[in-house]
């Protein structure tokens, strides 16, 4: 399989494994090309899991992860992307129904958009609420410190 | 005055045909109190208790021995509890909701017969009136779930029109083959009148539960079906289904509005119980009045009562011998026996009534019937006789509500729907002709 | 229902269809005889919304035409916690995210963190951590259990399971001295020796648990209202089961025969014998009946476990200060309510650089909106009920 | 309440109770009209029918009050509080409450109490001979024996009873076919 799309795609492909656990990183353009072949091709029909991790000092700040699970295979692969602050990715919502909540959630926590999402507003946070929480440069105390300010009226709430 | 309290005392017709109006008041006064009472304190206690043990709990056990007087404290937490109108209701019509709902549970009782003279009233169209009035408590029901201008009360109440009007159809189907059979009499005409209904089942000796066998059986399962469904009660209390739509039609009520609602509800459940004993179980008629007569089996029969409050205060005073011996229990140890006590006491006046009652009736055998004393305590045995029987049976309905509370869950809108229309109409319906027929053929 | 039924999924999924469960509260649909359509508030304080989940309903009388969940009411950011605590102190934290099923929590989260230090328990603590997590399986099949029949209607059974329930606390409680939050295990193994007499404990309550399940099932399961109530609602294909991403008993209910605990092993799961219980229609009923057969075949596992636990070290060798070498791992185990994952990545540093959650309960009540469409109000209720979700863990 | 008619028989109540129930009737009946607020009306139109019930009563009638209170007020005037309550009120309140042809409603009521009037005063004389003064206890089974027949005879009215059943059928028969799209 590994051979089989690193020669359809070249170098935007990378596959990796790290403790048994494999993963491909691919590039941002390939996203959801490759997503719609892993499921259609590769029959891996469950979307686990959709989520990121932020890197604030590197060029593309974000990892997105997809984590995705076969049920023929009972193979669990996750799919591996970089983008930069800013950068959308389209949505996958028309793959797996599951990421509907799941983009929303990353939407939420690190501010990443998702195009073609049916309706990607916040979802566990109030929807009026400054910055993405999950970012690493995202002020928590700085944070609480206004919102005591604001409602409660006192200096610090720590 | 007095002579027209006295002169009374032991007529076989109820004050409102003899036109006794100073009994009427008192019939009325007693059937008031006796039924906001026992509404008010024992069914709710009887109800959380029993509930309670169904349910591996054990139910108010603080408020005086056993909980006993846990009621009383609910019922003054909620008459000193905030009253709460909603600012968007209908004021007028979201105060006067509680009110139908109470007047129509409560105007029933005008016609139920506790004995062949105990009532207030023997109307020749009893049934129907009973069944019209009971019908106007939705009225409270619908007015409250509009009024409180809210989407859940709303939506009890849309549910609890719909639920009652069709209900009230097969209900009103299986009262009538009840009333077919009355036309069987000796007399050959039948009668719309409770005691009437009562008297025909004692002349045709037969509990009509029994008569055409399974007719009445069948007609009567009907009734006891609709009549859970007509008093809102699991499994069919969908307008005040708690989790879907908070509490229902009463969602927005609090406090004495609140109560009286509940009030309603279960003055509502004893009067339907009421109709279906009457018109099923033989009402106010012991077991077998007809094959065990004579005055030894009236007597016997007549120490019930009194047998039966030698079983509660019996009950209580085992609980008093149980509570543990600890200076925190004592006011309740106290309470109980005192309880007891009053209990064994009214347990010997019943006794004391009942052999008074077996004297005069051997003295009326042998010579010049009794008078004074021994004609009233004779009077009082069979009065307290036709009362107990009648609650006895009204009682065992009480249970079978909280039973079924205990034991179902909830049916959901349309299935209650379809099967009011679908299943209980169709089969009333043929009970109904069926009954016709057989009566027919047997007359 | 029998749209969506036909339709074949995944491969032509609408979006408007299945998944988007986002009302357009502004334009209503057609009106049906003129009548105003009823948007409804179902919580965050409702008594069947199982806590402080919100459902914003769009009713045609008392149909519902479309839902919107709105969570969040419960968000803690325990994620975020977890970036800015050492391996070992975030570990308490999970406990509280489904808190009626802690150990599964804890042991998701202590195998992710092993996994990722690549050391493996010793089997005695793979044997206990499999005992208790069976054990709080049960508790919180009993929670479901009781809540889903409240919100059927049926009250009792709630008193039943949580008088049941309280004997499995008790041994919770006997063996590391919490309830609920029980935080039982490490990273490692565990911290606590089995008290004395805990097999006995154990085998007492595999002889009183069965009938007390009798109990339950006598209630509900041949009950006609009960089952008028539960069948055909709530009706979940196992293609949309899978498009949606349901996992855990739902997903079983469904048809498809798929547990983690005999797909992708961990613990010690693969040593014992068990069955995976699945339904037919994937409706309400198939649910309940899954998670009742589920109960007793988590008797039989903690049978098989209670009777061989292997002498041994309870913990593995750990290092003092854990310091994971820089990578990522996702790690996932079978909790009560459906797969429970934990995405780890590390830097290098005692602290994860990011802790993804995957929680079940989120996921699974995604799958709502499609199990109540064009059904009626009371069914809304028997399918949150259904879906047992617990909201910590909903919204973290 | 003409105890002349009523030959024998108590009278059930004073007049007093006649004047208070024909009272509520009156102005219930004018609140059904004058109230914005539909469910009021309703509401009004209950204590109406209850009034009129409690009117029957008083002919010794307690049948037919019995089936008022069942008919109207316990089952139609639910069904009519539930199709109101759908209705979006705020709406409503603010239409025009009365129509313009109120000259015409005005003339027929006026026609509606001249006839009122003119039976009142010839009430006496064209009633008393054809009116049967039926003792409570058996007036039920005379509404019986008119409707069914008795002794094997068919009665007076079993033709149109039967004819007005019928006819009721039909309507709920017509009313499921236009409702429901597909039987």
């Amino acid at each position: 399989m590994v051979e089989k799309y690193k020669k359809q795609y070249g170098s935007g492909l990378e596959a990796q494994s790290y403790l048994g656990q494999n993963y491909f990183t691919v590039d941002r353009s390939l996203i959801p090309d490759f997503l719609k072949l892993l499921r259609d091709d590769e029959q891996f029909d469950y979307c686990v899991d959709i989520t990121a991790t932020h890197y604030p000092k590197r060029e593309k700040q974000f990892d997105v992860f997809w984590i995705l699970y076969s049920f023929a295979r009972n193979e669990r692969i996750r799919v591996k992307t970089q983008i930069a602050d800013g950068e959308s990715l389209p949505s996958s919502f028309p793959i797996w129904p599951t990421a509907d909540w799941l983009e929303r959630e990353v939407f939420d926590m690190f501010g990443i958009k998702f195009d073609g999402h049916p309706c990607l507003k916040r979802i566990l946070l109030p929807d009026g609420w400054q910055g993405f929480p999950l970012r690493k440069d995202y002020g928590i105390l700085q944070q609480d410190k206004e919102w005591v300010q604001i409602n409660l009226g006192i200096e610090s709430g720590q | 005055m007095i002579d027209s309290f006295l002169s009374y005392l032991g007529s076989t017709v109820p004050p409102a045909n003899a036109g006794n109006q100073l009994w009427v008041l008192i019939y009325v006064l007693i059937i008031f109190a006796a039924v906001s009472l026992t509404v008010m304190w024992l069914i709710n206690w009887v109800e959380r208790k029993a509930l309670a043990h169904f349910q591996v709990r054990l139910g108010p056990m603080r408020v005086g021995p056993h909980g006993l007087l846990q009621p009383f404290a609910d019922a003054l937490k909620l008459m000193l509890k905030e009253d709460i109108i909603p600012d968007q209701a209908d004021k007028a019509v979201f105060w006067f909701a509680p009110v139908i709902g109470l007047l129509a549970a409560f105007t029933v009782y005008i016609v139920i017969p506790f004995g062949p003279s105990q009532a207030v009233s023997d109307m020749n169209i009893g049934i129907l009136f009973m069944l019209g009035v009971s019908s106007l408590g939705v009225l409270g029901i619908v007015t409250a779930g509009w009024a409180s201008n809210s989407h859940y009360p709303l939506m009890g109440a849309l549910r609890s029109s719909a639920q009652m009007v069709s209900y009230e159809v097969a209900m009103g189907l299986a009262v009538v083959s009840a009333i077919l059979m009355t036309s069987l009499n000796p007399s050959g005409t039948g009668t719309l009148s409770m005691i009437g209904i009562v008297e025909a089942q004692q002349q045709q000796g037969i509990w009509f539960l029994f008569k055409f066998f399974p007719l009445g059986l069948i007609a009567f399962v009907i009734f006891a079906i609709a009549m859970v469904a007509e008093t809102n009660r699991a499994p069919f209390d969908l307008p005040e289904a708690e989790s879907e739509l908070t509490a229902g039609f009463h969602t927005e009520y609090s406090g004495l509005r609140w109560s009286l609602f509940m009030l309603a509800e279960y003055a509502a459940m004893m009067a339907v119980s009421s109709i279906a004993v009457t018109m099923w179980l033989g009402g106010w008629l012991r077991p077998f009045p007809n094959l065990m007569h004579g005055p030894t089996w009236d007597f016997i029969f007549s120490l019930f009562p009194g047998l039966s409050f030698v079983a509660f205060a019996a009950f209580a005073f085992i609980g008093t011998v149980r509570m543990p011996k600890h200076s925190y229990f004592k006011i309740q140890t106290v309470g109980l026996g005192i309880f007891g006590l009053v209990l064994a006491f009214i347990a010997l006046i019943l006794l004391v009534i009942s052999i008074g009652g077996y004297v005069a009736q051997a003295h009326a055998t042998t010579g010049p019937s009794p008078t004074g004393l021994l004609k009233a305590l004779a009077t009082f045995n069979e009065g307290i006789g036709y009362v107990y029987w009648f609650l006895l049976k009204v009682t065992i309905f009480m249970y079978l509500f909280i039973w079924y509370r205990a034991t179902w869950p909830r049916y959901r809108f349309d299935q209650l729907m379809k099967i009011g229309w679908k299943v209980m109409l169709p089969v009333s319906l043929g009970a109904l002709i069926a009954t016709a027929i057989v009566g027919v053929i047997v007359k | 229902m029998n749209e969506l039924k036909d339709k074949s999924l995944p491969h032509e999924v609408s979006p408007s269809n299945l998944g988007s469960s986002n009302l357009d509260l502004d334009t209503p649909d057609k009106p049906y005889l003129d009548s105003n359509e009823l948007i409804i508030n179902m919580g965050p304080q409702h008594p069947a919304t199982h806590g402080v989940l919100r459902v914003i309903l769009k009713l045609d009388g008392e149909k519902v035409l479309g839902t919107e969940c709105v969570i969040g009411y419960l968000h803690r950011g325990v994620e975020k916690i977890a970036e800015n605590r050492t391996y070992t102190m975030f570990n308490p934290y999970v406990d509280r995210m489904d808190y009626v099923a802690a150990v599964s929590n804890g042991l998701g989260y202590c195998q992710a963190v092993e996994k990722l230090l690549n050391i493996e328990a010793p089997p005695r603590a793979n044997y206990i951590r499999v005992i208790l997590t069976e054990l709080n399986r049960l508790a919180s099949h009993q929670i479901w259990l009781g809540t889903h029949a409240l919100d059927i209607g049926a009250m009792t059974p709630l008193f039943y399971t949580f008088r049941d329930r309280e004997e499995i606390l008790k041994i919770f409680e006997k063996y590391c001295g919490a309830r609920l939050t029980t935080h039982a295990f490490r990273i490692g193994g565990c911290q606590y020796e089995l008290y004395n007499g805990f097999e006995k404990d154990v085998k007492n309550f595999l002889s009183f648990f069965p009938p007390k399940m009798d109990e339950y099932e006598a209630l509900l399961t041949g009950n006609r209202i009960w089952i008028d109530r539960t069948k055909n609602v709530g009706m979940l294909s196992a293609k949309d089961a899978i498009a949606l991403g349901v996992t855990g008993p739902m997903l079983r209910a469904s048809g498809v025969k798929w547990d983690i605990r005999k797909a992708i092993p961990y613990a010690n799961y693969k040593d014992f014998d068990f069955e995976v219980p699945i339904g037919q229609n994937g409706d309400t009923y198939d649910r309940y009946l899954v998670r009742m057969q589920e109960m007793r075949q988590s008797c039989r596992i903690i049978e098989q476990a209670v009777n061989g636990i292997p002498e041994g070290p309870i913990m593995a060798k750990v290092p003092k200060v854990i310091k994971p070498p820089v990578g990522e791992i996702y790690h996932s185990i079978e909790a009560p309510k459906g797969e429970l994952g934990y995405f780890i990545v590390s830097d290098g540093s005692t602290q994860p650089y990011r802790v993804r959650v995957r929680p079940p309960s989120f996921v699974n009540l995604q799958a709502l909106d499609t199990m109540v469409k064009g059904q009626l109000v009371a069914d809304v209720v028997a399918v949150i009920g259904t879906i047992d979700i617990v909201l910590g863990e909903v919204d973290r | 309440m003409n105890p002349a008619i009523n030959v024998g028989a108590a009278p059930v109540a004073t007049p007093w109770f006649f004047y208070g129930l024909a009272a509520a009737a009156v102005i219930s009946g004018l609140l059904v009209i004058t109230r914005r607020n539909a469910v009021h009306s309703a509401l009004a139109l209950i204590v109406t029918l209850l009034s009129v019930a409690g009117l029957y009563l008083m002919l010794y009638a307690p049948f037919v009050a019995g089936v008022q209170i069942i008919v109207y007020a316990g089952g139609i005037m639910v069904l009519f509080l539930f199709v109101i309550m759908l209705v979006n009120i705020e709406r409503v309140s603010k239409e025009r409450q009365f129509n313009r042809i109120w000259p015409i409603g005005l003339l027929a009521s006026c026609a509606l109490l001249a006839l009122f009037l003119s039976a009142f005063k010839k009430g006496k004389s064209l009633f008393p001979d054809r009116i049967i003064p039926l003792p409570e206890a058996t007036n039920t089974q005379g509404i019986a024996a008119m409707l069914y027949g008795e002794a094997g005879k068919m009665g007076q009215y079993t033709f149109t009873f039967e004819i007005a059943s019928l006819l009721l059928l039909v309507a709920i028969l017509g009313a499921v076919i236009m409702t429901k799209k597909k039987i």
